[in-house]
């Protein structure tokens, strides 16, 4: 597969690592009163679609960025690839 | 001054060079390298104080600039400053003070080892060794690739002469590796 | 009809008319007391199991294609009972005791063939970790030997010893595991459910389930709709999508596992072999091809295809173990859909849905679980209760934390 | 008598002479040509045995698809079984010989297996072997196993290299015949970057294998003008004997070039394949045709072969399989074959066409409405038998027929994404179908175009479509344009023992057979009679059998179902796959600072992950690696030891707000840490477990550095990344390795300090009291050099980790050794480094296994609740906080001198030895030197609360078991005196 990178361009799937369900930006607060719940549901369930799916994949073998890439998971098509830092600060998350 | 002996990468007390059908490879020990990440809110002043430093404006993403001390991107708002050893084993503090607060240094010098490759078709070598695409790099370009599962950067400082940065731990590996390309390619 | 070797001698003197179908082709019936999502190995050996041992006869198999066409059918068809863990291991072994009796208790021959596995190891930390899994093994009735470097050399002395990046230091062995022809495996426990009545129903894909008041009536289907008591859903691969349709999500994701077959060889491999420092896992086939894989592809997917990267990855294993192979050339790859579980292991359960029961999650495992998975089952549809063997098999494990993780690598599906 | 079928003309060199040796007999041939060709030249017709019933065969095609004529090539470690004579290119000296027969090719004993053949129909070992159950296994696998296969292996390591290389095009044309030659043309001309890759040694395709013309020249003489040209194009690369194996995502081909097969020998360094990972923008396939075949009785006796087979060995190769030659077709390709063999002066029997307006010849008798109904000879064809439309029967005398039951598409790289072909009912054969992988388009007859003309229209027409190219397209030079008129012929009714999958042995009966036995699905058929399984994919028989079985079934062979095909496209050595990457070169070698060092010494390595580490170093004398360790350890708690520990991952972690950040990464708190003073770090994953442990060094208010275990360093750092990027984006932290750049040694035992001092310069003060227990900072030594001293200790003893600049690692560690003669200081290795943590009870990689949370390790008060650190809620979870969850324990043997085994479980002194009754199990053990025992580290259920308690450790695996105490984990200095002293 290629990867094409926000700001390297067209590289090969093998340079990166993957690590699943872009879900994993969205932490649940610790402090919560169902954190358990949550924290549970984040760690382990997923939607698992066939089709599209946002994704993180870690530029291991480049420039150290993880992006959120929108992959088809039929047809393995990519429609969109963002860093994950923007898509995580447009999600909310700060510090 | 201090009174202990270096030793390059591959172990030796001068650089390894090797000769193949016109094409050399070059261990280049003498090199002194500095991380600069670019702190939160101060890109603009960081990048500004790296094209002060390398004279040169600062290298955009997959490039390298600069002269005597230049610059290779290395990630985003990331860069690596380079300078000879011997003039500037302390590039690191140098670096840091011209940064002003701007960005991290880190010293790297003995993070990486270096070797280069100079002669005629040296992309035939390259195109056994990493998945850049050679038709688009040209003098300037600096690339992050994977050389035989070792991860690498590639800089084009002409078209006969290039520069492959590798983890010092690694020399060998890669050592070996661009020498069996060489063997095989040319 | 019985199957021998009489008869196959009486029918090749007869010009062979008298082998009927295998099995039959039923349409639908509108209602029965259970019915099984999933014409592949698991669905079809829990519908032999509940007909055959907990006397189900109103049963039907419903398979969206042809059966056996998932991943009893694209696999590299090793059989072990070797795991470390208290919730695995005696499930594995009350498999392999399946396995080791299933040729007569189907009346055919799954070429079940007890070649023995080794896997080895080349630091002292595996060593130790094999220790330990060796002794779990004992400890629960299987069998387990450890070899030293020497040992190793004797049994299988084309390996890399001279060589190697990463030298062998000895090896467990499983003498009693071995492989079994995968789609015959299929075959006959559809052959034998069929016997028993089972209605196998082919290309009748699941299109929802009915659920009303929180209890499951039956599943939509391209033949229309069908009525159960009970439905069982056992669809390795694609669970996520099916019981989706019920409003669950799971602990899952799906993910391809590459396969590779070598062409034809007169023997070289006694034993399925398994390398400790590379991805690479093989054996050789009755027809002499020899079986490989190694990691998945380690991106979600449901393509029945993998890429060039982890086919050279798992190449550079097998060189790097026994570079004897580097002339035999590769015929053949494929890729099958593993549902790809939280912690490595599967599940075998009830769900918050009345009368929907789930059987999923096998990673790459599921072949060697097969008639232990599907008797398992067969016995929480028919009784309702988990099989004392499955009973750690929970949907709720990871909110309890009691995760059977046998590799340590935690909550993400695509290490295990 | 040599070469007795060799024709006039043809493309190969008649200078050179070649020799070669077919099962140890001598031949000549000519460069140009393949074993294959060269065998007929010499009149060898018997080549091989089938799979099943060892039937004598030859060669069926003159191709990559050829499913009889394997042979091992080479000899010694170079044997290569099952390889295509049809593919060999002809060197002087090549030996090979035929496979799967014994004792002998002309007299198999297996051929008994013929006699049989009705026992053995599809399938009938799934019905019987099975009483008694052992005989399976000792008796009827072992002959199965025997019998089966092919060709056998060396068994010998491949002495061969192999390279890996990537190219980067804009159009990738698959396939050298007219239609790809026309588009590399086309694409080169307009300046495209073009890669034109074909499996042949010569470019051209069916062109080398005509006698008709293209434009003012014959076909081959056009193909070599175009190569010409192409070649003097700086844009354009050639890739001849280079196989395009697999279509991958996103527009990755996989290619094998076949660099060195052709060559006596290779010449040193070079490769024998290459395996080229193309990237292109757009592929055109231009794959052409096969050509397939008609069932009937007997079908596959050697010389009888396809029609176009044929042709290919007159035109091209200059070689008849023998003197006299009968055609059976169903279209007018194979009067095309007549009519060019006829011209080269072989005598053709008669051309056998179904068809009743077959078209006439002058030349030769062609029987009309007429079929081959059967075929004698045993190693080789001797005549055919007919019957006539008017029900009499004629025997033709020929050594050779040519089939051609017309052609199929090669539609292969089409379906390598899961796409399905379609059926053409025009042309009575599947065609490339819609959904095609992403950037492929097919051109010429592999698109079911099956005219020159229109194979070169196409060509030009496909790459500028790919290309987008404006203007005109280049002149077509004038070719025929007579596209084959396709009427579907299977199979001669009646038949029985006709072979539709020759190298498998299946028969058209087997396909019958299938049907009744209800495997009536494609993938069914397939599986049952092992159908298209063998080493040719099916290339000249899936579609014949999907055709057999829709006529049984009463259904249209789409209904039936398509076959799809996978990578790769022929056959791929695995060595080709590994490149490089095999032996010591598997896996990159990372080295020490102090490795050449340490090899001067003696020293012992081990591998740990990637790096070579010295796991002891003996002494003169030494000859059990126990008194080495064991002097290693009692002298680094008597004195000094030195151990290179560079290999743990370091990582800068810098930025305002680097203190919160690490407070989220551990899980204990960071954010009060002083600067100067380095803190012990636990490191959970989110599901709880711990991930990894090591020490973070504060250097400044916002600058700290990181250590991680060996084994964690590069997914510790990726985690890091996630964190910082993903969950904490608006943190200011800057992270990177700095593994690499520092030489970082262990100074341990009570004479460190004094050792120490002899090094670093005297303007730092390191004394207890101004460099307390971890403390951490900047000095300088030797005279100058930076470095950086932390004081933190492993071994449990006054120690310091001391890091300079790794090209001064080696001289660092010389001069340790040499000042530190006064108090005999020693290097030790990972052995004594792990011996001497298991006495302080540290836990290390066999106690941090993924399945370990902090209180299980005896760490569980160090996982802060007053903040949020990655972990914690997981780690709350019911059934990790029971009060019978396994905590760590230290285990003494009652007797001293009783072994203890790592991966021993442990169960109570009385009541069963079994799994239901384990309480628990060691992580690891050791010989410990100082207390003169075996001691070990164990996870035991409850086990905080059982100390003192005495248990059995067993280890069936290993026939031991063992009294042993539960005791604390620390069995040395308990109270941590020594490391403050």
């Amino acid at each position: 597969m290629i990867i094409n990178h926000p700001l390297l361009g067209p590289r090969d799937a093998s340079e990166f690592t993957y690590l699943g369900d872009a879900a994993l930006i969205d932490r649940p607060d610790w402090q919560a009163e169902n954190a358990a719940d949550a924290f549970y549901e984040y760690g382990y369930l997923r939607d698992n679609p066939s089709g599209e799916h946002q994704e993180l994949w870690y530029h291991e073998a480049g420039d150290r960025s993880w992006l959120v890439v929108t992959r088809n998971t039929l047809t393995h098509e990519i429609s969109k690839v963002e860093l994950a830092r923007d898509v995580a600060r447009a999600r909310g998350r700060s510090k | 001054m201090h009174d202990l002996v270096a030793i390059t990468a591959l172990g030796g007390t001068e650089p390894r060079v090797d000769t193949i059908a016109g094409v050399t490879c070059t261990e280049v020990p003498g090199v002194a390298l500095a991380s600069v990440a670019a702190r939160l809110g101060e890109e603009a002043n960081c990048v500004k104080a790296l094209g002060d430093l390398i004279e040169a404006p600062t290298p955009e993403v997959g490039q390298w600039a600069g002269a005597t001390i230049s610059a290779f991107w290395s990630g985003p708002d990331q860069w690596m400053v380079e300078a000879p050893f011997e003039s500037h084993e302390d590039l690191p503090g140098q670096t840091k003070a011209a940064m002003a607060g701007t960005a991290s240094v880190t010293e790297q010098t003995d993070g990486w080892a270096r070797f280069d490759l100079s002669g005629d078709n040296i992309s035939s070598v390259l195109e056994l060794l990493c998945q850049l695409d050679l038709r688009k790099i040209s003098a300037g370009s600096a690339d992050r690739c994977s050389i035989h599962h070792i991860g690498c950067f590639v800089l084009c400082r002409t078209p006969e002469h290039f520069s492959i940065y590798g983890p010092r731990s690694s020399a060998g590996s890669l050592h070996h590796a661009i020498v069996t390309a060489m063997r095989s390619a040319l | 009809m019985r199957y021998s070797g009489f008869r196959v001698i009486k029918e090749a003197l007869t010009g062979h008319k008298g082998w009927k179908p295998v099995w039959r082709e039923p349409e639908p019936k509108a209602h029965y007391d259970i019915v099984v999502i999933g014409g592949g190995g698991h669905g079809l050996a829990t519908a032999h199991y509940l007909s055959k041992v907990y006397g189900q006869r109103n049963v039907a198999v419903v398979e969206k294609g042809w059966i056996g066409g998932g991943n009893v059918g694209r696999n590299t068809t090793i059989v072990r009972s070797n795991y470390m863990l208290d919730g695995n291991e005696p499930f594995y072994e009350f498999s392999m005791k399946l396995w080791e009796g299933l040729e007569q208790d189907l009346n055919y021959n799954a070429m079940m063939s007890q070649r023995g596995i080794i896997n080895l190891f080349h630091t002292d930390g595996q060593r130790d970790a094999y220790t330990r899994r060796g002794n779990a093994m004992i400890l629960n009735g299987a069998d387990a030997e450890l070899l030293d470097a020497e040992q190793v050399r004797k049994e299988h002395p084309y390996l890399n010893f001279d060589d190697a990046r990463f030298p062998i230091k000895g090896g467990l062995v499983q003498r009693r595991a071995g492989t079994a022809r995968h789609d015959a495996v299929a075959w006959g426990f559809a052959r034998s459910a069929d016997l028993h009545g089972v209605d196998i129903i082919q290309n009748c894909e699941v299109s929802g389930l009915r659920i009303e008041n929180g209890k499951c009536l039956g599943v939509e289907t391209t033949k229309g709709f069908i009525g159960a008591n009970k439905v069982g859903c056992a669809v390795a691969g694609s669970s996520s999508r099916v019981m989706g349709m019920a409003g669950m999500r799971l602990p899952i994701e799906s993910h391809v596992l590459q396969a590779f077959v070598s062409e034809g060889l007169k023997p070289v491999l006694p034993s399925v072999i398994t390398f400790g420092a590379g991805h690479f896992y093989v054996s050789q086939s009755d027809k002499g091809g020899l079986v490989f894989g190694g990691d998945i592809d380690g991106y979600n997917t449901y393509a029945q295809r993998g890429n060039l990267p982890v086919v050279e990855d798992v190449c550079e294993g097998g060189m790097a173990l026994m570079p004897m192979i580097g002339r035999a050339r590769l015929l053949r790859m494929w890729g099958g859909v593993m549902d790809m579980s939280m912690d490595g292991s599967p599940i075998i359960d009830r769900t918050p849905v009345e009368g929907l029961y789930f059987n999923g999650g096998w990673c790459y495992g599921g072949f060697k679980a097969t008639p232990a998975s599907g008797h398992c089952f067969a016995h929480l549809l028919a009784k309702d209760e988990p099989h004392p063997v499955a009973t750690a098999y929970r949907l709720d494990r990871f909110q309890t934390g009691r995760m059977i993780d046998e590799k340590g690598v935690g909550n993400q599906p695509n290490l295990h | 008598m040599t070469q007795t079928n060799r024709l006039e003309g043809g493309q190969i060199d008649r200078n050179t002479s070649l020799s070669f040796r077919f099962d140890g007999r001598s031949y000549t041939a000519h460069s140009g040509d393949t074993l294959a060709s060269a065998l007929l030249a010499n009149d060898v017709r018997l080549i091989g045995r089938s799979f099943k019933y060892h039937r004598p065969r030859g060669l069926l095609t003159a191709g990559s698809e050829e499913p009889n004529g394997m042979v091992e090539l080479r000899t010694g470690a170079r044997k290569e079984p099952n390889t295509r004579a049809t593919t060999i290119e002809m060197f002087d000296g090549l030996e090979a010989y035929s496979q799967n027969r014994w004792p002998s090719l002309k007299f198999d004993a297996l051929a008994v297996n013929d006699m049989f053949s009705n026992f053995l129909s599809a399938g009938f070992y799934y019905k019987t072997f099975m009483w008694p159950a052992a005989f399976w296994e000792k008796l009827y696998e072992p002959i199965i196993r025997r019998a089966a296969g092919l060709g056998s292996l060396s068994m010998e390591a491949d002495p061969d290299e192999y390279d890996k290389g990537f190219r980067h095009c804009d159009l990738l044309i698959i396939g050298a015949g007219p239609a790809g030659l026309m588009a590399a043309l086309t694409a080169g001309r307009a300046g495209a970057d073009v890669i034109l890759a074909d499996e042949d040694f010569a470019l051209g395709g069916r062109l080398n294998s005509e006698t008709f013309a293209v434009g003012d020249h014959s076909a081959s003489e056009w193909a070599a003008q175009a190569v010409a040209e192409l070649s003097s194009m700086p844009n354009v690369r050639l890739m001849p004997r280079t196989t395009v194996i697999g279509a991958f995502d996103h527009g990755i081909y996989g290619a094998v070039e076949r660099t060195g097969d052709h060559l006596p020998s290779l010449p040193a360094g070079k490769p024998r394949q290459i395996l080229w990972r193309i990237y292109t923008q757009k592929a055109l396939l231009c794959a052409g045709a096969t050509e397939r075949p008609i069932a009937f009785e007997n079908n596959d006796r050697p010389g009888i072969m396809m029609a176009s087979a044929l042709r290919t060995y007159a035109n091209r190769f200059a070689v008849t399989a023998s003197q006299r030659v009968a055609i059976f077709t169903n279209n007018d390709d194979g009067h095309r074959t007549a009519a060019d063999l006829h011209a080269k002066g072989v005598r053709i029997a008669a051309v056998v066409d179904v068809r009743e307006d077959a078209p006439s010849s002058y030349d030769y008798e062609v029987l009309k409405g007429a079929q081959v109904t059967n075929t004698k000879g045993r190693h080789g064809l001797s005549f055919v038998e007919v019957s006539l439309p008017d029900g009499s029967a004629r025997t033709l005398d020929c050594g050779a027929l040519g089939v051609s039951g017309g052609w199929n598409p090669n539609v292969h790289l089409t379906c390598h994404q899961r796409g399905r072909p379609v059926w053409n009912e025009a042309m009575a054969a599947f065609v490339p179908g819609a959904d095609l992988p992403v950037c492929m388009s097919v051109a010429g007859a592999a698109n079911g175009i099956l005219s020159t003309h229109g194979a070169l229209q196409s060509g030009a027409e496909g790459a500028a479509k790919a290309l987008d190219l404006t203007g005109a397209l280049p002149d077509l030079p004038e070719a025929e344009d007579a596209p084959i008129a396709q009427t579907p012929f299977w199979y001669v009714q009646g038949c029985k023992r006709a072979w539709v999958d020759q190298q498998n042995d299946v028969t058209v009966k087997d396909v019958k057979l299938s049907y009744q036995e209800g495997f009536r699905s494609v993938e069914h058929l397939k599986r049952y009679t092992t159908l298209g399984m063998a080493t040719d994919q099916g290339k000249t028989s899936n579609i014949t059998g999907l055709a057999i079985m829709a006529e049984v079934a009463g259904k249209s062979i789409p209904e039936v179902g398509t076959t799809i095909f996978r990578p790769p496209y022929t056959p791929v050595p695995i060595a080709t796959f590994a490149g490089r990457m095999k032996g010591q070169e598997f896996h990159p070698t990372r080295l020490t600072p102090s490795h050449y060092w340490s090899k001067e010494r003696g020293a012992v390595f081990v591998e740990v992950g990637n790096w070579l580490r010295a796991q002891w170093f003996p002494l003169p004398g030494e000859t059990h690696w126990r008194e080495s360790v064991d002097r290693e350890v009692r002298q680094t708690r008597a004195s000094v030891g030195v151990c290179d520990c560079t290999t743990l991952g370091k990582i800068d972690v810098q930025g305002t707000d680097a203190a919160a950040f690490l407070n989220r990464i551990y899980a204990n708190g960071f954010a009060k840490l002083a600067v100067g003073k380095t803190r012990y770090g636990l490191m959970l994953r989110e599901d709880g477990m711990v991930m990894d442990d090591g020490t973070a060094a504060r250097m400044a208010e916002d600058h700290f550095v990181v250590t991680t275990t060996t084994a964690n360093a590069v997914s510790v750092y990726r985690h890091m990344e996630f964190v910082r990027q993903c969950l904490y984006p608006d943190m200011d932290v800057q992270l990177i390795s700095t593994t690499e750049a520092w030489a970082q040694y262990a100074v341990a035992g009570p004479n460190s300090r004094k050792l120490l001092q002899k090094i670093i310069d005297p303007e730092f003060d390191i004394s207890n009291e101004a460099f307390p227990f971890m403390a951490c900072g900047n000095v300088t030594v030797c005279g100058g050099l930076r470095a950086r001293l932390f004081r933190i200790s492993f071994s449990g003893e006054l120690a310091y980790e001391i890091a300079v600049p790794s090209r001064y690692g080696d001289a660092l560690m010389r001069r340790l050794m040499a000042k530190g003669e006064e108090y005999g200081v020693i290097p030790y290795g990972t052995e004594a480094l792990g011996v001497m943590r298991v006495e302080k009870g540290h836990a290390a990689g066999n106690e941090l296994n993924g399945t370990t949370t902090a209180l299980n390790l005896g760490l569980g008060k160090m996982v802060s609740k007053k903040k949020d650190s990655i972990g914690s809620v997981l780690s709350e979870r019911e059934a990790l906080v029971e009060p019978d969850v396994l905590r760590l324990v230290g285990i003494k043997p009652l007797k001293p001198e009783d072994k203890i085994t790592a991966g021993g479980h442990l169960m109570n002194t009385d009541g069963p030895v079994d799994a239901a009754h384990d309480q628990g199990y060691v992580t690891s053990a050791v010989y410990s030197p100082i207390l003169n025992s075996n001691i070990g580290l164990g996870l035991v259920k409850n086990g905080a609360e059982r100390l003192g308690e005495k248990m059995r450790l067993v280890s069936p695996l290993t026939d031991l078991t063992v009294e042993v105490e539960l005791v604390s984990a620390h069995f040395v200095d308990p109270e941590g005196e020594r490391l403050r002293a």
